[in-house]
């Protein structure tokens, strides 16, 4: 036996523990939001009511619908059917784009507004408001961040599957990119309703 | 002496590449783990030089040898380089990566690619930090705490220090992910939980708060960084920011770090106490929990770094009781050592020395420990050069002696040479009187009321401080001894077989150096407990 | 290392499950509409643990897998809320 | 550690002790047994272990319980006396204290500004703290108080002094290049001394532009005395030469009202050469048109130098504590009517009466116990650190008694 011995089991405990990492990354930013939350309540409301509710909802679905995606591809990999699962990689891929430019629009009519870290506008708004925004931008931007690195990684592993370097009894690579995904998603479940959604 | 070839040179040959890339893209323990260690070593030398011009500029009132810019970037780069590139990797990057998958009768680790990863993050790491000193606006003045709202405003090089120890932090991390399934996986047949040496114990518990805590520090960091950049002012009261929430996010990675510097120190007393008492270590399953419990509790006490910050009496009460539960395992663990020594046969060999050394200091330090963690006392302590002394004494007495006694220890076996054991003891006599001289004059002089990160003091300052210096001469000398001795050691010490001291876990029991792979053809297989010395003997050197 | 392999999930689990996922997300909306004052906070964290939780067990096949993981969820969890609580002890008594 | 019989440091010192002493038995008691082991089973006597005992639980519950006991006697001790810190007498004094980079301004009930607390003794004092920048500390080891000044918010402490003196303040939280310098001090007068303070506008004394000066805390970093440190000196200034540095190249000009002005109201535009950019701006708001003026017009010497008060400066020295203005003689002899008195000191051994003139009266400032007045001990400290002037002020002011 030598060191390239296979542990799939310790490779996903492995990226498990990796995903407590990110979680942990977040809770900075999420207490952060509780405590000025709980500091200005009426400013929190108003200012989510500046928030694009539609937005905010339609990217909730398409991330749903990709994590649907990637948790599927892993079961047809798993039925080798090879073909079937690199086309659920590519719809996953796209729907990260969909989100992507989603937040595009979303970002830039706010920031036209006036609204974004900085700006002078947001000055005027006063303190409360401010820091909701400030925390919003940094989010939501280092959630982009996770978007964007997520659907690389499953672009790389859609790859290794067309060169079959990736198998129906070898797909560690795609669950574990695939769990990545899901985080990203988990994050955002969490995130749409605290920044969208208080009233 | 004179000069004696080694007969294996084990790991240091056998390589799949020659050379440097040999060394660069290894992904074998071993050699990573010697990577870390040299420099770490580096860094440690680099950084101890500039707390002896610390000392020195506090000889006398008044500007000495610099100015108080200087001073300031000198105390910040002296506390960012001992915490984040010595004293966090010292004993897990560099003794764990060598020692634990051979303890545990594995061949590398779970992620032997991911190791390598990390050492470059760690190597990329203390780049940034060290061109963010001759770079840029000049040295970071902040302190190694980066409190803002100073830390956002001051014009220094601070973004790119924080990045550097960003870096540091993920490599950390993914040691201690690397760890953490390691020792759930890879445990060779029979290795028990039951039978891991109680130095894998602490690596656990280490490897998860590494995981669990240090992304809090990325994240604070992270911020840090963007409220330069984008002055977003997350942290500024005029802008719906509380500087206040700082110090808890910056604490709630920065506490447990103290517990990620001192377990694994803990793990190496426990190891060599036994084998120089040649007696099973007191209370194993106490020990094992402790550890745990540490770790756990550890991460429930942070804000007691903030008692006079401003925060609510009701935070300080829940603080303070906590920091004292968090006292107990430490507790448990000094006793365990000191009845493990009952009715052994003890041996003062160096690495025991450093051993009983590091049971004294971190007695001291803790204890201070537990004055800085009442809220009245530490209403007079806080941010002075008592909790200065209090953290020289826990991270240098403790864990630094720790580092010394797991040099003196393991250095044979992955060096396979033996160095001067008389002048091993000389050295060690004068770090141990220097050291304490040195800091409990600090601790002295700050119960006086002296302030710390202080270029410049009253008069009635003065006595203690020249103690302290004084001290830190001494100090530097033993050092210096003792780190050339190590090094003749290295380069030309007797040849030693596998087991120099007796000692019963599995690292002893291949060649020094051990071999690629570690373990012959076939897996170990683990049949008696760690500190099982029956019919174990220490061969001749 | 013994390598059990488990069974790959049917289709029909993931979409029944993304069904139910969407159903949550219309209720939080529709509720977020309707004015609870402090509540509505909570019932969006609710439903939003009950979603993270179907996405965790399922689609990240959490159910799976050996005791170890859930050990490891439920210590993660345990930080994260120690935390946010205790910083809580902090700002809401200062 | 020297015990003040003042309630904060008391309670403060009783936990110290108690922790300290409780931590001493400790480690003494840890140590000594662990060097008897060492001693007594090292390997030449014992080759090999006369026990392998694997552990007790009998002692891991003994010694887990009873350092549970231990730490939290500690800990609700050292809770019960923080407490005591936080609450205020109700009749304690009030004064505002603003700390700055890199000094302090304390602002009394009537609206004075000053850059020291001048306090009667006896009377509990609450300083309600305030920061205009980043994190400082305010630290009184004499009182073993300390609390962190957080901009946008407001947070206190409170000290009673039962004795008269001079206590340092210490900036405790790091805050940049002042951070050591950020020292003043509290100064606890008797009761008729601060009276006189009280009475004397001291402020408006002293010309307007100094005055500024200090509440703006320039002399935190600008010396009046020609010594550089963070800033440049202030020290005769008019029409002396400086290298300074305006958007990239070295210039050289002299000091005039312009410049000062621009220094004040925008320094980063032109930096004294060899000095970085660290002087905040002060604007209209801070600093208005007319003290502006008035500081330049201090700093370029164009006011007549300040008529110094004899009666003021021997309140400020605290010479009236001792020495009375109305005759009662209780430690020291009374000022009233010394002007034209006889006294009979005794000089080298023998005793002689003279005439209170200027000379004696000198002489007895700075070299007090030579000429013991009769029926007096020697307590009286040399006040050879007054200037000069001062000594002559103080003179002339006794002789019009
Ligand atoms: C290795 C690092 C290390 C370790 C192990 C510790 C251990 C402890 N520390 Fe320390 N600490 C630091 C590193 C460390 N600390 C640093 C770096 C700072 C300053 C950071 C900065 O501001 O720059 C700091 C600051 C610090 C403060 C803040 C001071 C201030 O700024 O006001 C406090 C306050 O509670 C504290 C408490 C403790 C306690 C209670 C322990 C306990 O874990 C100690 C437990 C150990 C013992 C109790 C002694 C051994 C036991 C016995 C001898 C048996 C008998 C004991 C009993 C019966 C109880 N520490
Ligand atoms: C592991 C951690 C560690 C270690 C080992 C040390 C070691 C030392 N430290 Fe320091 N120290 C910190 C961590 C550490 N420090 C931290 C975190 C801070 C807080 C920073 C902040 O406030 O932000 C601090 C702050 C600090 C201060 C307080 C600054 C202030 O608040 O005003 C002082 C002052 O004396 C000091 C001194 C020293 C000294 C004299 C040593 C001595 O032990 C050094 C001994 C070594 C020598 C005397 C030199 C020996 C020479 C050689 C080994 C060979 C030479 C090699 C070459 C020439 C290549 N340190
Ligand atoms: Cu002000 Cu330190
Ligand atoms: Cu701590």
């Amino acid at each position: 036996m030598s060191i390239e011995h296979r542990d799939d089991t310790g490779a996903r405990f492995g990226m498990w523990l990796f995903l407590y990492t990110e979680v942990i990354l977040f809770s900075g930013l999420f207490i952060l939001y509780a405590m000025a939350a709980y500091k200005f309540p009426q400013e929190y409301a108003e200012a989510s009511h500046m928030l694009n509710i539609y937005f905010g909802t339609i990217n909730t679905i398409v991330l749903l619908t990709s994590s649907l995606t990637i948790a599927l591809a892993i079961t047809s990999i798993q039925k080798n059917k090879i073909k079937q699962t690199l086309i659920l990689c590519y719809v996953t891929i796209a729907l990260a784009v969909v989100f992507l430019i989603n937040k595009y629009f979303e970002w830039s009519a706010e920031i036209s507004h006036g609204i974004y870290p900085g700006s002078e506008h947001m000055a005027e708004l006063g303190p409360g408001i401010t820091a909701f925004f400030n925390l919003y931008y940094f989010t939501a931007g280092l959630h982009g961040v996770h978007i964007l690195i997520g659907a690389t990684l499953i672009g790389v592993v859609a790859v290794m599957i067309a060169k079959g370097k990736v198998t129906s009894d070898r797909f560690t690579l795609l669950e574990n990119s695939a769990l990545y995904w899901h985080l990203v998603d988990l994050v955002w479940i969490f995130l749409f309703p605290l920044y969208y959604l208080i009233l | 002496m004179t000069y004696q070839p080694l007969k294996n040179t084990g790991f240091y040959s056998e390589s799949p590449r020659p050379g440097v890339l040999g060394w660069l893209l290894s992904t074998d323990h071993k050699r990573i783990g010697i990577l870390y260690l040299g420099c770490i070593v580096v860094m440690f030398l680099v950084a101890m030089v500039l707390g002896l011009a610390l000392r020195l500029e506090l000889i006398a009132p008044g500007p000495t040898i610099m100015g108080p810019q200087t001073y300031n970037a000198t105390f910040t780069v002296h506390g960012i380089i001992m915490i984040f590139l010595f004293i966090i990797p010292s004993i897990p990057a560099a003794f764990g990566n060598l020692v634990l998958p051979i303890q545990i009768g594995a061949r590398d680790v779970s992620f032997p690619k991911l190791n390598l990863l990390s050492w470059y993050c760690y190597i990329i790491g203390a780049i940034l930090a060290v061109t963010a000193v001759f770079s840029g606006g000049g040295a970071p003045d902040t302190g190694w705490t980066f409190y803002v709202p100073f830390s956002t405003q001051t014009t220094t090089n601070v973004n790119l220090a924080v990045t550097g120890a960003l870096m540091l932090g993920f490599s950390s991390m993914l040691t201690g992910i690397n760890f953490v399934t390691t020792i759930h996986r890879l445990r060779a047949e029979g290795m028990g939980w039951g039978r891991l040496p109680m130095f894998v114990w602490t690596l656990y518990s280490t490897a998860w708060i590494q995981i669990l805590a240090t992304p809090m520090l990325g994240i604070t960091l992270i911020l840090i960084v963007l409220e330069r950049v984008f002055g977003a002012g997350l942290f500024d009261a005029a802008r719906g920011g509380d500087p206040i929430l700082y110090q808890h996010l910056f604490w709630i990675y920065s506490h447990p770090a103290v517990y990620i510097m001192i377990l694994p120190g803990m793990g190496v007393i426990s190891e060599i106490i036994p084998t120089f008492s040649r007696k099973p270590l007191f209370g194993y399953w106490a020990m094992a929990f402790s550890s745990l419990a540490i770790a756990f509790a550890g991460s429930l006490v942070w804000a007691h770094h903030m008692y006079a910050s401003g925060m609510s009496d009701f935070a300080i009460l829940i603080f303070s009781f906590l920091t004292f539960i968090v006292a107990i395992p430490s507790a448990i663990k000094v006793f365990n050592w000191v009845s493990t020594l009952y009715k052994g046969s003890i041996q003062l060999a160096p690495p025991m020395l450093h051993a009983l050394a590091f049971i004294f200091n971190f007695a001291i330090g803790g204890l201070g420990g537990l004055a800085l963690g009442a809220a009245a006392s530490d209403i007079h302590l806080h941010d002075t050069t008592f909790v200065v002394g209090h953290f020289h004494y826990t991270m240098f007495g403790g864990t630094g002696f720790a580092f010394f006694a797991a040099l003196h220890y393991w250095l044979p076996k992955f060096t396979g040479r033996m160095y001067n054991h008389k002048i091993a003891v000389i050295s060690w006599g004068l770090v141990f009187v220097g050291f304490n001289v040195t800091y409990m004059a600090m601790q002295a002089v700050g119960v006086q009321g002296m302030p710390r990160r202080y270029y410049d003091y009253l008069p009635e300052f003065m006595p203690l401080n020249v103690v302290a210096t004084v001290g830190s001469w001494v100090l530097a000398v033993g050092l210096i001894i003792m780190f050339v001795n190590l090094w003749n050691g290295i380069r030309r010490g007797a040849p030693v077989g596998q087991n120099p001291w007796g000692s019963a876990t599995l690292e002893w029991t291949i060649p020094s150096p051990p071999p690629m792979e570690n373990f012959g053809e076939e897996d170990p297989v683990v049949t008696k407990g760690p500190y099982n010395y029956k019919g174990v003997v220490a061969d001749e050197y | 290392m013994s390598e059990h392999k488990h069974e790959p999930v049917p289709y029909r689990t993931f979409i029944l499950i993304y069904v139910a996922l969407l159903v949550l997300t219309v209720v939080t909306v529709a509720v977020s509409r309707v004015h609870l004052g402090a509540w509505n906070i909570w019932v969006a964290l609710t439903v939003a643990s009950a979603k993270s939780s179907l996405v965790v067990f399922i689609f990240m096949h959490l159910k799976q897998e050996s005791k170890l993981f859930k050990i490891g969820i439920v210590t993660l969890i345990v930080i994260v809320a120690i935390f946010i609580g205790l910083t809580f002890t902090d700002v809401l008594y200062r | 550690m020297n015990t003040l019989n003042n309630p904060t440091a008391q309670a403060v010192d009783n936990v110290l002790i108690y922790i300290f002493g409780f931590s001493l038995i400790l480690l003494l008691g840890i140590t000594a047994v662990t060097i008897y082991f060492v001693v007594k089973y090292r390997r030449s006597k014992y080759p090999e272990p006369t026990s392998d005992v694997e552990g007790s639980w009998l002692l891991e519950t003994l010694w887990t319980v009873l350092p549970i006991i231990i730490v939290l006697t500690m800990f609700w001790y050292g809770w019960v006396n923080y407490v005591g810190l936080r609450e205020i007498p109700a009749d304690a004094l009030e004064i505002k204290g603003t700390a700055r980079m890199w000094s302090w301004v304390f602002e009394y009930p009537d609206g004075r500004k000053e850059s020291k607390i001048y306090v009667p003794v006896n009377k509990p004092v609450k300083v309600e703290l305030y920061s205009a920048d980043v994190l400082h500390s305010f630290f009184v080891p004499a009182f073993r108080i300390k609390r962190d000044t957080v901009p946008g918010m407001e947070s206190y402490v409170w000290f009673q002094a039962p004795e008269t003196g001079s206590y340092d303040i210490f900036c405790a939280e790091y805050c940049g290049v002042g951070h050591a310098d950020m020292i003043t001090s509290i100064e606890v007068l008797s009761e008729e001394d601060y009276a006189t303070w009280l009475a004397s506008a001291s402020s408006s004394e002293e010309p307007r532009g100094l005055v500024v000066l200090n509440e703006q805390g320039c002399i935190g970093c600008h010396s009046l005395d020609g010594s550089d440190n963070i800033g440049p000196t202030l020290f005769e200034l008019a029409g002396t030469p400086r290298e300074i540095e305006k958007d990239g190249q070295i210039i050289e000009i002299t000091i005039d009202e312009d410049y000062l002005k621009r220094a004040i109201r925008e320094p980063e535009v032109e930096l004294t050469k060899g000095f970085g950019p660290m002087m905040p701006a002060y604007d209209e708001e801070t600093i208005s048109k007319e003290d502006l003026q008035a500081v330049v017009d201090y700093l370029l010497g164009k006011i007549a130098p300040v008529e110094l008060n004899g009666g003021k400066l021997l309140a400020e020295n605290g010479c009236i504590s001792c020495h009375s203005m109305d005759g009662s003689e209780e430690i020291a002899p009374t000022f009233m009517g010394i002007g034209e008195r006889q006294v009979t000191v005794e000089r080298d051994g023998q005793e002689i009466t003279l005439k209170v003139d200027a000379d004696y009266l000198r002489r007895a400032l700075l070299d007090p116990d030579a000429e013991m007045v009769k029926g007096f001990s020697p307590m009286m400290p040399a006040v050879d650190y007054l200037s000069e002037e001062e000594i002559d002020a103080i003179i002339n002011y006794l002789l019009q008694q």
